[in-house]
């Protein structure tokens, strides 16, 4: 199969999405000349009225969002860096979550907002957040978060298909990474996971490019006899409850391996679903390790960085301790 | 790039209200300018208008009794005395154009043509009401009449309006958005996100800020930095203008140049109409007469009262009789008298529909 | 001692530190005549100049206090509802929790940001809801959530006493509640929980007016033969993890009843941080339960609104059903 | 209410440069406008303030050669060729002024005085930086020169800088707060809050807005909805002026009055300087010469370069000799050269310093 890079397979999917359906259109401050890069790309085919280089209001496009969708568009809108995504948090927390239900289904809000995230990269603490904790919390939105070019063009395709509002989160690690997409056209659905490797001592669950890392880590410790099972939610909202409890119900070990804070982050909500479903929590049989950000803002400098970071030692260790604790 | 026409049109009677507000106060008799209007409308549509007025104002006369009765459940936000820019403003729009409105809505969504008693079930959290009774009194959307948003977040309703007109051009339909907001929001960041981008885009909206003095408790003079928000057009390249807000057909005039503009292509408008709200700003919380605005003041603007201006002018040109106007009125009130029955008849949701339509095409959360 | 209410309590502590600190100074768009009202009174007390009225700009004001501080100031910012802090996401998230660390310590951002919160009075979708957990992943911000006026009170003297950024969280349920409040100055540490009620059998997390919903599930389980503790973390960040570890380690039961959303919310990551406590872990004989809104924006009208918030028979249910499902 | 004196100061020169920008284009020479600055400025002061251009210049082109031999982590946004702006009005602050900036701010940091090797060092994220390498070339804040602020949230910096004029106007410490920004982040909310703030507060900042006619690859003529961002400030009433950013006794002369006027009292104004940058929005992402800009827009303003203009002026005057400007240079470049070497020798903070000022007065957290 062809090997694209994950940047690309989102590309496509926008733009089979936009010739598939005329309602589909894109807007973002990344917007670029005709031709120029891959929005370029995108406004030679489609043309300014479909591609649209808005001013740098990111509440203010998030929320135009939601009136062109309510008057039947469906709109796709790039905030970038999730950062800047707080910028329009009132308008996506307050306003689109709340705006099929409240309304009570009147209209839906069929929207993509697109947000790359995390550190790595030396872009400090305004540039290299990974937000979707923050939204995780807010009934009404949709949250999927890829970790293959496979499952980016997959996702958003069915993210841009949804009727409703939900938030593409891009890690910022992967752009350039590449895998195989198929030709023809398919979709991943949103609230399924995937085992990218099968195990039977220890469940990983990892999100983004924290997939590639446990991924290596299973591998290095397949070694020293520890079977590490790898599991990628994909969809943070719908979360694959089931796909989880029968992983630890198989394993009876869990770490979680996020670049979003430590505290209240995504691993958070992980854990807790494992420790209130009872059977999966029966099956428990080693404390839950959670491997994240450490909670302090993204330093710039490049080893205050690296030390505060997931790494592959930190989720090793953090699995070989687990393993250790649990009595078989 | 936008047209950069800018037609600051204040005239005579803006004027006077401008030096007046100044002082905190409005009085005013009716002048030219607001006697040049006639001309411009059917005594129908007059007529029309002011049937509107009397709606909205015996509906929300009617939810004060109401909210007493214990029948309102949360906040309620009445428009009393500020019917004329709801009217002036709907009067000038087609049954497809969309509205978009704030928390101090229902004047807006009733103008449109909503079913009384449908609002009202949505004021009462019935299952009747024009949202099933999820939304409430700030909430009034209706989408059959074109309300595709009540929005309660000050200032949020703004880019969502702006949205609403972009995706009216997009899809080649001719239709205008008239977006509805307050004094107060004209300070908040959307407000200048929405119209630089209304701008650049040309979009077929209106802006129609109902500059009331006060966003609840504040008076504009300390929360606004300029005398008028329309001269804020200014620094984005648009139209902006200043009507009497009490003056349903100066409303109305200026909003049919405005959605005629924004009809044909020439981008949006700011139209600010200055008015009052002669109760609280909600019911309850505070005492009628609020402690923060000058008895003098409220007197001042009850004496301007929208409904009784049209009134005197229609019975002075003899356009319309005492008798009508009485005939109309007791019309009216068998109306909503009929709402208010009809809405307190539907029942309350069931409880476990709450966990409907959180998300569309789906059931329940699992 | 005297009793005062909540509301009254916070007051208070703002009140005293104006006077004891003239750098001390309130703004908010609440802020009423002088005389009028609570903070009316407040304005004759302090003047316009202490005491600003702001227009409607929750971002902006969230922001000039930041500059504010960092030009000497101590600033407390009213953004009433808590959804109306929404619109201040990206300055206090962006901004004031990156500030000191960012710049490397060359400041320090001493500034209280209060919110009330919660549902319960018709209030819908954008005046309901419990936003604290959206926060809570944000590195950087402190966040106390007092249950009592007399928590209430210390907790507002410790926070504007705090060099940092305090998000102060008030349950609109509690305002016109009442409790004792002595007369003499105290202070309520940041990072301190405090258990409201000993138990033996289950450990009970409570927030905001939760505790008392708490308090009374408890007595009324007490007539069952079952001591549940009740134990208020009061800040949430910092957290005491001491206080809930021992907790569980005696009870080896878990509930928690917060009215923030179930998914992701305030229980979340309170059920990780006891799961991944190795000791904790290892005493906790039943799955973890969360009480909590359900996860849908919070509807109008009362009879659905009911349904979806935390009440003492569910909790009651859960604390049962924990307890039953725990082998003794 | 703020005073609501408007003075657009729009002078023959600044016209011209506006029908040139129409064109996407700008051509100009030294008009009257421009010479008539002369008199206001010593030799001394006009030498000071080339010395500071041309320490930004030579400064950030060490830069290029630094994010080239792969000294500077992340990202790199240069100012080269918007000297004028920085220099200009950092010469009408006192030293106790406060300075706010953005994600370009090296030049705004350096024409303050800081040491050049610390923001150097910074920028190459080392222990000896500024901000002990946490911030980077975006957050070159260095509070012991009154830069308080350097913020990379496009339109995020102005709440703060208005909220650091409401802290010295309370401490009653008659410092100004100078604030920069963008063409691009005049389009953001904060941007109309916080004017709207300071003229309602009457606060002692003077906004900058650097129109370098671009926010990253957007042309402003597609996403500022007005010709000139200073325009904006009639809807504050306050003071809008738009100078020649270029020029840098016109951005001073205007600076001057704005702090004064600041500083007195009369409250906030809007300072437009429209410049532009000779480099790339970012270095390294984009080709020097961006695809989005016409060669001919590229060239038109490299000949209008800043710190050409000032030494033609000053060699014109017989001011300076050639010698002078040469040996001026040459003390510069050893200044830079110095820095990078201070720099490069500075170690990297130690890993687990990470961990600390997360909160003040506290250690690491547990
Ligand atoms: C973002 C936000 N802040 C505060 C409030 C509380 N609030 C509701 S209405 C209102 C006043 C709004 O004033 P204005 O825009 O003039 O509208 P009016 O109420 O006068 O019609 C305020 C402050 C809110 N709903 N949203
Ligand atoms: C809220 C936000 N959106 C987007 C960005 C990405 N970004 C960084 S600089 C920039 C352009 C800013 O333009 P302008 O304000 O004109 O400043 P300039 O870069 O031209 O100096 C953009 C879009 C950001 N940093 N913050
Ligand atoms: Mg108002
Ligand atoms: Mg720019």
């Amino acid at each position: 199969m062809r090997e694209i890079t994950f940047a690309e397979a989102v590309l496509e999917a926008i733009q089979e999405e936009m010739r598939h359906d005329s309602r589909v259109f894109y807007m973002g401050i990344d917007v670029s000349p005709p031709g120029v890069g891959a929005t370029g790309r995108l406004r030679q085919e489609f043309g300014d009225a479909r591609v649209r280089l808005t001013p740098i209001t990111e509440a203010t496009n998030s929320g135009v969002a939601i009136g062109a969708a309510a008057a039947g568009m469906r709109p796709i809108v790039n905030l970038l860096i999730c950062n800047f995504g707080f910028v329009a948090f009132d308008q996506i927390a307050n306003h689109a979550a709340n705006f099929h239900y409240m309304y009570g289904g009147q209209a839906s809000l069929p929207i993509v907002y697109r947000q790359s995230f995390g550190a790595g990269r030396a872009g400090a603490a305004q540039h290299s957040s990974s937000v979707y904790p923050s939204y995780l919390s807010v009934p009404g939105l949709k949250i999927a978060l890829p970790s293959t070019p496979y499952d980016a063009k997959g996702l958003m395709k069915s993210a841009i298909r949804d009727d409703n509002p939900v938030l593409f989160f891009e890690d910022g690690a992967l752009g350039g990474s590449t895998g195989p997409v198929p030709e023809e056209e398919y979709l991943v659905p949103l609230g399924r996971a995937e085992v990218k490797r099968q195990g039977t001592d220890i469940t990983v669950v990892a999100l983004g490019s924290m997939v590639r890392l446990a991924l290596e880590a299973a591998e290095d410790l397949a070694s020293d006899g520890i079977q590490a099972e790898v599991l990628d939610p994909r969809t943070l909202v719908p979360f694959d409850d089931g796909a989880l409890c029968r992983s630890v119900g198989k394993t009876g070990c869990l770490v979680i391996v996020d670049q979003s804070s430590r505290t209240a982050g995504a691993a958070a909500e992980v854990a807790a679903r494992v420790c209130e479903d009872p059977q999966a929590f029966a099956a428990l049989r080693a404390p839950v390790a959670r491997v994240c950000c450490e909670d302090v803002p993204i330093p710039f400098s490049p080893p205050l960085e690296r030390y505060v970071i997931p790494s592959k030692e930190k989720l090793r260790a953090a699995i070989l301790r687990t393993v250790q604790r649990s009595p078989a | 790039m936008a047209p950069s026409l800018f037609c600051y049109n204040w005239g005579v009677c803006a004027r006077t209200i401008d030096s007046l507000c100044k002082r905190g106060m409005l009085y005013l008799e009716a002048s030219a300018a607001l006697r040049r209007c006639r001309i411009d409308f059917s005594t129908a549509e007059l007529q029309q208008v002011l049937r509107t007025m009397l709606l909205i104002r015996l509906f929300e006369e009617r939810l004060v009794t109401e909210v007493q009765a214990g029948n309102i459940p949360g906040m309620l936000h009445l428009a009393v005395g500020q019917e004329a820019a709801a009217a002036g403003v709907c009067a000038a729009l087609k049954p497809e154009d969309y509205v978009v409105t704030t928390h101090r809505g229902h004047g807006h969504v009733l103008a449109r043509g909503a079913e009384p008693w449908r609002v009202m079930a949505e004021i009462f959290g019935r299952s009747g009401g024009t949202c099933g009774g999820r939304g409430g009194s700030m909430h009034v959307a209706d989408f059959s009449v074109g309300v595709i948003c009540a929005d309660a977040i000050v200032g949020g309703c703004l880019p969502i309006a702006t949205g609403a007109a972009l995706g009216a051009k997009m899809r080649g339909e001719g239709r205008v958005t008239a977006c509805f907001f307050g004094d107060g929001a004209s300070n908040q960041g959307p407000f200048h996100e929405s119209l630089n981008l209304a701008s650049l885009w040309a979009l077929p909206i209106v802006y129609v800020c109902e500059n009331n003095l006060y966003g609840a408790s504040s008076p504009a003079r300390e929360t606004l930095s300029v005398q008028d928000v329309a001269v804020r057009a200014v620094g984005y390249g648009i139209a902006g203008e200043v009507v009497d807000g009490n003056d349903v057909m100066a409303v109305a005039e200026a909003a049919a140049r405005a959605v005629e503009k924004a009809r044909s292509g020439q981008g949006p408008t700011l139209l600010e109409c200055k008015t009052y709200r002669f109760r609280s700003h909600m019911e309850g919380r505070t005492p009628a007469s609020d402690p923060y605005r000058p008895e003098a003041e409220v007197a001042a603007w009850r004496e301007r009262c929208p409904i009784d201006l049209l009134q005197g002018r229609l019975l002075a040109q003899g356009a319309v009789s005492r008798q009508e106007l009485e005939q109309m009125r007791a019309q009216v009130a068998t109306e909503v008298e009929e709402a208010a029955r009809k809405a307190l008849e539907s029942d309350y949701p069931s409880p476990a529909d709450a966990l409907l339509h959180v998300y569309a095409g789906e059931g329940p959360p699992e």
